[in-house]
């Protein structure tokens, strides 16, 4: 049985003005388990607080009711209160006569009515309320960032720089990602490569930041602060401690027919390759699907080109297992796939090529050198005609795109046109477009430029078909704005495709326990105040793999991803929610509900020994809460058929009575 | 006895972050709405138990309403999604047995909604006033 | 003896119900008997019983005991009983009329259950004969007639009449009151009725079931039994059996919280249940076989054990036609009792 | 279409006892009459020639008998699954109550249960035999005589509207595997939906008020499959051992829906093994259409590992207010 006080406070008028404070105080003193029961004007005060300090050790309390202001504003400061005159914390409850009673009722024997039933409530409660203690748990000072593209790069950099020890894992043989593929960025038009490959050698040399590339996250175990990760470093067949990235092996390889990636397949590489000059590691890696030496055991030429000894036949898959207190996602994005949209004839003509194929053939690296030329025929092209949101806001097309807007498209669309109509001004560029969305420093400027200055034809309407005829490609369209039907002969059409998670984000999301949108988009914990953060905690979020950004935008939220991992990485200790759900493993069946709506993955089951029967012992799945990564919400509980989840601090025999005292 | 004037009794259920804070913006501005309403306070509107509500409807509730924010701004990202689940399907169960729909509501308020939280509670106790005492799912243990 | 033509039948419940209340089978919805209080309109139901057993009249599913009331530190304790009145079931079954006697000896020995013994004292019992018994009677393996019941009143229902023949005080006052609406009649429509119902019992399928292997005093013999895993494996652990049963007696005392005091109820409760006499220790039948044992032995060993021989059942047959997986006491007796019950 | 035999089964038991495949054989066993068939467990082919049978009588669902059979078990059980129990088989896979390793499955064709019931409805009480030949089936009385009863007047209402002839679960099959029926199961539930609120509540209090809290319908519903029950569970608030009173009778049945809501295959057990024939069936039907409704087809057992919609959300999910703003039913 508890001994419980009661203390109502006047908050001078604004209580005590429609509320008889001492009326309540005086019907709550014969509720069970009050021992104690005063008022007072001002009980946050110093001498209010010394009150309840002083009656807690004078009538020995173990449970406090303060009927008063909000618990949003005050509940801590009473909890502190408890805590100084040795009680639990979370022995306090508060009933809410303030917000919820004196200010929004006028007449004082209603206000004093529903105070009592409030003030009765929250003694009901009290008397089953039980002391809580938050856990602690330790942090490993290490993070993670899966992912080594521009956002992956950034996180990495800014943790490496507060000086937390970084791995990145990359499943290419090289970090970089999307952004190294780019020619010029918007809106300044500053060559990618510049920007980016000074970061990966920071990245590279950074002595606390580690790279696995060519690796996948394998498997993750564990909570906030105490990750657990598997990593598999793919075979390379090449020892990185070894290569120089000379290349020799590179030149000599016989098998030249391999499809370059890097260039979206637009040329061919070698069967050991490294995907481009600046690549980081500097590390030749052998195409196992292609390797002859590899397939049928037949070739072996690299390695008696290679004077460093790195080429290794035999190497295998290595899995790495590593500790860390912070895991950032930062798995990026793909173009989607062209193939279901066959009325721009992308798998029938070689000339309607992808935005992102659009940025190799002008790249100075690229199959091209650089120059503009038609995949076909490699003769340069007069006309262009550029069609955005290809798969992009596609409501009703779902099946084969995206209801939602890409938000990059209109801006590298308008670079494109741009670029082009300056290197080559005999050529006539014309972009279809449903809007032109330019919010952005210096975004709708440089689009206009491209249309006033440059001379690009913007057509407001959609493409209807590519068909290809002869060497040309006719676009059919709408142009909207003078409500007429065009048709253009083309010598070349870029789609601006929409873009989606990468593939590998859905299996890792259900690793880490993160929540995922319906577009495989990483949820964040809080949609305007949690921006990179994911709902499970110790998990963050950076650039694309949380939905459509630019660069700009990316690195300033991977900058923001790595303060909250800073945050976290400097903390020895991690003090948790008290107010977290339970399982009675008596009861629990083990049926998996609970698991199924928590938002943070809290929730893991094992097989344990219970006793049967008459001295028998039998083993049943049954679940179990993991207090650090629990957030108290308690989906779990009503989940959970038996009732075998609860939560701490909300049980439900506690907001049973609480039902019961307001009801009497 | 002499013949009182009908006061509903109203259990609503608010989550902590959103529709308790809209509570109590409402009293921040001095909205008025009936005394009758008396709110519990939860954690997240999916913590509310069929069996709470149920319970309440025991105890001699005329009406119950649950809270929470609004779809898309949880504090826990998804718990009102389960609650909308939940509690469409009982309130749906509830209509099956013949109790009346509009003793049960749930209304998404967030903490800057003080007005619509006031709003809601007028309109919910009006409705419950004109349906009466609850007579379908009341014990009558408990009414003495 | 006394008569009624069975067109004028409502003369008599109406006759009855003017001064008390009276109970009788009728029809419900899903075609099944129940006990209904008569007005009119209600038709006396055709079936052989009811699915609930008329116990419920003597010893209700739930039964409210008293109340306490707090006030500070004061608990007041309110007696909630109403005044009794007389009323009348009407249309019980031989089998039914008996199990009575087997409740009687649990709630009416020292210490008498007063709950029990008013119900009892004011409830007048018109049996009636069973013309069409079912293929899952088997009272007469207990010694039951179900061609002549003896309650307050025996009845038999022929062709066209009803024959009305007081055992009891309380019978003879009853039949005084209803003389308006009878008539006087001999025993020979009564007799030729016995001989024909006596010739259907012979050929029940379950006629010559034999109780002969239990009863009192063979506790050692059953106890052990190996027969009990295999009977007991598929029980559900339900209540189904003990409720529909008119003779299990126990029950479960429990508080309800009204929030304004504390409401002491009795409620059936059944030796099937896991939590069926827990006690501070935990519970005493932890698996499904035993508390399946339990129940059994009470009818055929304990209650004969401690009531000169007289078996806890009936014969009624409810059991065997609304156990969900089938298994009974028949099955029961005829597992354990060896060959000759094959 | 072949018709089952008891001696089929009985054969492929044998079979997989002689081979070592399982070492207990979970089927039906012959009762006092012809229909009153009790589930049980064989250990050898002498006690499968004595007591199994299969027919028209062997409605029990065997399913929920695995989480108990299994927990001790070392070695195989073989299990016959009807159609519509292989949905609850899955379902308790889902829920990981028992080790699908330890269970042997054998799926049974079914051409419908009987019920007895609506034998004896017909044919009077006092029945001596039945004798169930395909389409008809024939009923021997102490009052009257043979008398043949077409099996398509008394086949069990579960039946009458069976949803599936086809066994999502098993690792061998005995005769055919039928399709998933588009059946009339929700006639009955749309029925009251356009009833007023008034006869709804009138239908549901009469019906309820039957109830005599025997809990035979939770304790044969292989949804209910909980360690400890809410309402055997002092501490739940909830419970009780008697319906004391209408609340108490509503309480226990709409608690028990939701929370098998979703979960529920519809095989109609509770209705089967309840002693009032209280159409319980009904609310777990409202719930299914419900949910179909509101949030798709969905068909708990189908497959396992399917997430029940209970716990589950879409972004754009129904709001509780809209439930009943879908065309005014009583209109």
């Amino acid at each position: 049985m508890q001994r419980i006080g009661v203390f109502v406070c006047w908050c001078g008028s604004n209580i005590a003005g429609t509320v008889d404070v001492k009326a309540v105080a005086e019907a709550l003193k014969s509720e069970p388990g009050v021992v104690f029961s005063t008022e007072y004007q001002y009980m946050c005060s110093q001498a209010g607080q010394d009150l309840i300090k002083d009656a807690v050790k004078e009538h020995n309390l173990t449970g406090i009711v303060v009927c008063s202001c909000s618990p949003r504003m005050h509940e801590a400061t009473f909890r502190k209160t408890a805590a100084a005159a040795g009680l639990n914390p979370y022995m306090v409850e508060i009933a809410n006569i303030r917000e919820q009673c004196s200010w929004v009722h006028k007449e004082m024997p209603l206000g004093t009515e529903k105070a009592i039933i409030l003030g009765k409530a929250a003694v009901a409660k009290v008397n089953l309320n039980a002391p809580l203690t938050p856990g602690q748990s330790p942090v490993t000072k290490r993070a993670l960032v899966i992912g080594g593209g521009i956002a992956g790069i950034q996180t990495a950099l800014d943790i490496a720089d507060a000086g937390f020890p970084v791995d990145i894992v990359e499943k290419k043989p090289t970090i970089g990602g999307k952004m190294a593929q780019l020619d010029k960025t918007f809106p300044t038009l500053d060559c990618a490569a510049c920007i980016l490959t000074p970061k990966m050698v920071d990245a590279a040399q950074n002595e606390n930041i580690r790279i696995f590339s060519y690796s996948e996250v394998e498997a993750v175990k564990g909570f906030v602060g105490n990750f657990e990760v598997k990593i598999k470093k793919k075979a390379r067949y090449v020892d990185e401690t070894k290569c120089t990235g000379c290349g020799a092996c590179i030149e000599k390889c016989p098998q030249k027919k391999v499809p370059n990636e890097f260039n979206l397949g637009m040329d061919n590489r070698r069967a050991i390759y490294i995907p481009f000059a600046q690549a980081v590691p500097k590390v030749a890696t052998i195409d196992a699907d292609y390797c002859n030496m590899l397939k049928n055991g037949k070739c072996g030429v690299c390695t008696k080109f290679c004077a460093a000894g790195a080429i290794d036949y035999k190497q295998k898959d290595e899995i790495i297992e590593e500790k860390y207190g912070a895991i950032v996602v930062a798995t990026g994005f793909e173009p989607i796939s062209m193939e279901k949209f066959d009325e721009f004839a992308y798998s029938q003509s070689k000339d309607v090529i992808t935005s992102l194929e659009f940025e190799r053939l002008t790249n100075a690296a690229g199959p091209t050198a650089g120059k503009l030329l038609r995949p076909s025929d490699g003769k340069h092209p007069h006309k262009i005609v550029f069609v955005q949101c290809v798969g992009s806001r596609c409501a009703s097309c779902a099946e084969k795109g995206k209801e939602y807007c890409s938000k990059i498209c209109c801006m590298y669309t308008a670079k494109h046109a741009m670029l082009t109509r300056d290197k080559y001004p005999d050529t006539d560029v014309t972009v279809f477009y449903i809007d032109v969305r330019t919010p952005g420093k210096n975004f709708d400027e440089f689009q206009r430029r491209a249309v006033e200055e440059y001379g690009v034809n913007y057509v407001k309407g959609m493409v209807g078909k590519v068909t290809p005829e002869g060497d040309k490609l006719i676009v059919r369209g709408s142009d909207l704005i003078a409500n007429k039907q065009i048709k253009i002969d083309a010598d070349l059409v870029v789609l601006a495709a929409a873009i989606e998670p990468d593939k590998t984000a859905r299996p890792l999301a259900t690793m880490l326990t993160a929540s995922m949108d319906t577009n495989d988009f990483f949820t964040e914990a809080h949609p305007k105040l949690r921006p990179v953060e994911s709902p499970t905690a110790g998990v963050f979020l950076s650039g694309t793999c949380q939905g459509p950004k630019d660069i700009p935008e990316t690195v300033s939220q991977a900058g923001a991803a790595a303060s909250k991992v800073i945050g976290l990485l400097q903390k020895d200790m991690l003090l948790g929610n008290p107010c977290v759900a339970s399982s009675n493993q008596l009861m629990c069946n083990g049926c998996s509900s609970c698991e199924r709506v928590c938002p943070y993955g809290a929730i893991s089951y094992e097989d344990k020994e219970f006793p049967g029967p008459n001295r028998t012992v039998k083993v049943r799945r049954v679940a179990t809460v993991n207090p650090a990564v629990c957030q108290g919400c308690g989906a779990c509980t009503v989940a959970c058929p038996s009732g075998a989840m609860d939560l701490n601090g909300f049980m439900n025999s506690q907001i049973m009575a609480e039902v019961d005292a307001i009801c009497k | 006895m002499q013949m009182k004037e009908y006061k509903p009794l109203i259990v609503a259920f608010c989550c902590n972050w959103c529709s308790y804070a809209g509570a109590d913006l409402a009293g921040n501005n001095r909205l008025n709405y009936p005394a009758e309403v008396k709110i519990i306070r939860v954690p997240c509107s999916c913590r509310v138990n069929p069996m709470f509500i149920l319970r309440a409807f025991q105890r001699g509730a005329d009406g119950v309403i649950i809270c929470g924010c609004h779809p898309g701004d949880c504090h826990y990202t998804s718990g009102n999604y389960f609650t909308r689940r939940r509690m469409a399907a009982l309130f749906s169960m509830l209509d099956f047995l013949g109790i009346e729909k509009e003793r049960t509501r749930v209304e998404w308020v967030s903490a800057a909604e003080g007005a619509k939280f006031a709003a809601t509670m007028n309109d919910f106790v009006e409705k419950v006033v004109s349906l009466g005492e609850n007579k379908r799912l009341e014990d009558l243990r408990c009414k003495r | 003896m006394r008569k009624i033509v069975l067109e004028k039948i409502d003369l008599l419940f109406e006759a009855i119900s003017n001064t008390m209340s009276l109970y009788l089978p009728v029809d419900q919805n899903d075609g099944k008997a129940a006990y209904t209080k008569w007005e009119e309109g209600k038709k006396w139901s055709e079936a052989l019983n009811t699915v609930k057993s008329p116990k419920d009249f003597f010893f209700p599913q739930t039964e409210d005991m008293m109340e306490f009331k707090v006030e500070g530190k004061n608990i007041e304790v309110i007696d909630t009983r109403k005044a009794s009145e007389d009323f009348v079931v009407f249309g019980v079954r031989a089998c039914d009329v008996k199990a009575f006697d087997i409740l009687d000896k649990v709630f009416l020995v020292d210490p008498c259950d007063s709950y029990y013994a008013t119900k009892r004292e004011h409830g007048i019992i018109v049996a009636v004969a069973c013309n069409k018994p079912s293929e899952t009677c088997f009272c007469s393996a207990f010694g039951i007639d179900a061609a002549d019941p003896k309650a307050d009143v025996s009845a038999w229902k022929t062709e066209n009449e009803l024959y009305l023949q007081a055992n009891t005080e309380k019978g003879e006052k009853l039949l005084k009151a209803l003389e308006n609406v009878t008539e006087e009649a001999t025993e020979e429509k009564v007799t030729e009725q016995k001989e024909q119902i006596a010739k259907i019992m012979k050929k029940l399928p379950l006629a010559d079931l034999d109780t002969s292997k239990f009863g009192g005093g063979k506790t050692d013999e059953f106890f052990n039994s190996p027969e009990w895993e295999e009977l007991s494996e598929s029980c559900l652990g339900c209540g189904t059996c003990t409720f529909v049963c008119p003779t299990c007696q126990c029950y479960d005392i429990k508080d309800f919280n009204t929030g304004n005091g504390v409401i002491r109820y009795r409620c059936w409760d059944s030796c099937m249940y896991s939590d069926f006499t827990r006690m501070a220790h935990g519970n005493n039948r932890n698996s499904q076989k035993e508390r399946f044992r339990q129940r059994f032995m009470h009818k055929l060993v304990y209650y004969p054990e401690n009531n000169e021989g007289i078996f806890g059942c009936v014969g009624c047959g409810r059991c065997v036609s609304r156990c969900p997986i089938s298994m009974n006491i028949v099955k029961v007796m005829k597992n354990l009792g060896g060959k000759e019950n094959e | 279409m072949q018709k089952i035999t008891k001696e089929m089964l009985i054969d492929k038991a044998t079979e997989l006892l002689n081979n070592g495949t399982v070492s207990l054989v979970l089927g039906w066993k012959k009762g006092e009459y012809d229909y009153d068939v009790t589930p049980g467990v064989f250990e050898s082919v002498e006690e499968l020639k004595k007591d199994f049978v299969f027919g028209d009588f062997s409605a029990a669902n065997l399913s929920k008998y695995l989480v108990k059979k299994t927990e001790k078990l070392e070695g195989k059980i073989l299990v016959f699954l009807k159609p519509c129990d292989t949905y609850s088989f899955n379902q308790l896979l889902t829920e990981h109550r028992f080790d699908r390793e330890k269970v042997y499955a054998v799926g049974v064709q079914c051409d419908g249960m009987v019920d007895i019931e609506k034998v004896k409805k017909i044919a009077g009480d006092g029945i001596l035999s039945v004798d169930c030949n395909g389409e008809d089936i024939v009923v021997k009385t102490l009052y009257n005589d043979d008398m043949t009863i077409a099996k398509a007047d008394v086949l069990a209402e579960r039946c009458a509207n069976c949803k599936s002839k086809k066994h999502v679960a098993y690792d061998e099959l005995l005769g055919e595997s039928g399709e998933v029926i588009d059946s009339n199961r929700f006639d009955e539930v749309e029925k009251l939906e356009k009833m007023t609120a008034d006869e709804r509540f009138a239908f549901w209090q009469n019906e309820l008020s039957k109830c005599i809290r025997c809990n035979a319908c939770r304790d044969a519903c292989p949804a209910c499959t909980c360690e400890k029950c809410v309402f055997n569970n002092p501490n739940s608030g909830v419970e009780n051992k008697s319906p004391a009173n209408s609340f108490e009778e509503k309480l226990f049945h709409i608690i028990r829906a939701y929370h098998v809501a979703g979960r529920c295959t519809d095989c109609g057990e509770c209705s089967r093994v309840c002693p009032q024939n209280i159409p319980l069936h009904l609310l777990n039907r409202k719930f299914i259409k419900d949910i179909n409704e509101f949030y798709g087809e969905y068909q708990a057992g189908a497959e396992v590992g399917s997430r029940a919609p209970l716990v589950d959300y879409t972004l754009n999910d129904l709001e509780p207010g809209e439930v009943f703003d879908r065309g005014d039913e009583n209109a």
